[in-house]
């Protein structure tokens, strides 16, 4: 599963982009986060806030609730503030 | 058309060569956002930015600006639409994004580029990450939510 | 800033000796109003305009134009606007009048815009004698005045 | 009094602008129209369709009832169709 982080999640996991493999028991966006939580204080720190975190999977928005696969691609980032 | 860009754009070239030849536009609606400095501006509490990175999310950014501006196109009749954003590092009074809007008639023109440049404010995968005085800080959404909510209940511009 | 001119403009210049240096300003917004010629769309059962004359009411033009340029910061927090409004002899494709509204904030400047538009339409003293295949004809009002009616109704806007 | 046609009201009065002294009996725009008329067959089109014609006193829009004075500018136009 490929895993971006934009803003302020890319600086507290301290990368961008990672290609990860969670336990076949991680099915929904919010079983992910707990998941990435427990790989390290990097982690815990992005995901701390979570109203303030989006999820994007396969470059659309979805709730947290959404169902993902091992060949998505799952993006986490802050509100957005372009324009 | 959408174009994601480090480089700045020149907005009547732009202009020119959308409309160029097509003598059923009657009226072309455009919005230039620009980095803002409020320093001077005391009421606003702000801190004076001195620059700003914009960072974006390549790919998600092309395909959400396409399937907006084909929503655009849906909504109102629309001869042609172009959407620039930039990304990188910017300065105050940079441009940071246009919108364009070209249709037969002025009204459908004006909704339609209001409609994308808040729709690019709250949906458009981009982050701004301000330099202050006191360090850099990721620029809050919580503004640019208000302002586009407020956008469409226009009770201050009724005739 | 008014101009009743007979000159072509150019829209990127305009709005840069506008915004240039004014760094509170965060969107600028401009509508730019070009001879329609119909003739490709039957749907519109419109003549091909060849080429159309403004007249206008030299003196009272510019005094209603500075009018409702002051009306529009009464109501809007603007940095600057611009409006310039050509007459004489133009051809299908030509720029006939632009309006530009520059804010700290985008929706005041879209809105600001919207109005200054509008208004022209329905109350600037200009008067379009088109040149059509079967002679000349001024062209009359009543789309106009429906189109700005409609203008502030934006029930196709909703979200 | 100055008086200014625009249009086809310049066209059907021949004239862009001409300045006249109405009889005293002129009080208002109204009665200057109709005194207008008088003056021969290009004023009488000009001013045969009324719903169609604007009245502008020193370049101020005001209604057909305005009162007018010896020194105003009076200028006569259809609706008007810029932008």
């Amino acid at each position: 599963m490929k895993l971006l982080y934009f803003a302020w999640l890319r600086q507290r996991t301290g990368k961008g982009e990672e290609d990860l493999t969670p336990p076949a028991s991680v099915a929904t966006v919010v079983e992910l986060v707990e998941w990435l939580k427990t790989l390290g204080p990097g982690y815990m720190r992005a995901f701390s806030e979570m109203k303030s975190v989006r999820v994007a999977v396969n470059q659309e928005y979805v709730p947290f609730t959404y169902k993902i696969n091992s060949g998505d691609e799952v993006a986490f980032f802050p509100p957005v503030t372009g324009g | 058309m959408i174009k994601v860009q480090r480089e700045d754009f020149d907005l009547g070239r732009e202009i020119d060569a959308l409309t160029r030849g097509r003598h059923g536009i009657g009226g072309v609606a455009s919005f230039v956002g620009l980095v803002r400095d409020l320093a001077g501006d005391p009421s606003t509490g702000a801190q004076a930015v001195r620059s700003m990175t914009l960072e974006h999310y390549p790919g998600m950014t092309e395909k959400q600006l396409a399937d907006i501006e084909a929503e655009a196109h849906r909504r109102w009749k629309l001869d042609a639409s172009l959407i620039i954003h930039r990304y990188g590092r910017l300065d105050p009074g940079d441009r940071i994004v246009l919108v364009v809007c070209a249709s037969p008639h002025r009204q459908a023109a004006l909704e339609a580029c209001a409609f994308l440049i808040d729709w690019l404010k709250t949906k458009a995968p981009f982050w701004k990450l301000e330099e202050t005085p006191t360090g850099a800080e990721w620029v809050d959404a919580r503004e640019a939510d208000d302002a586009a909510a407020a956008r469409w209940r226009r009770d201050q511009a009724a005739e």
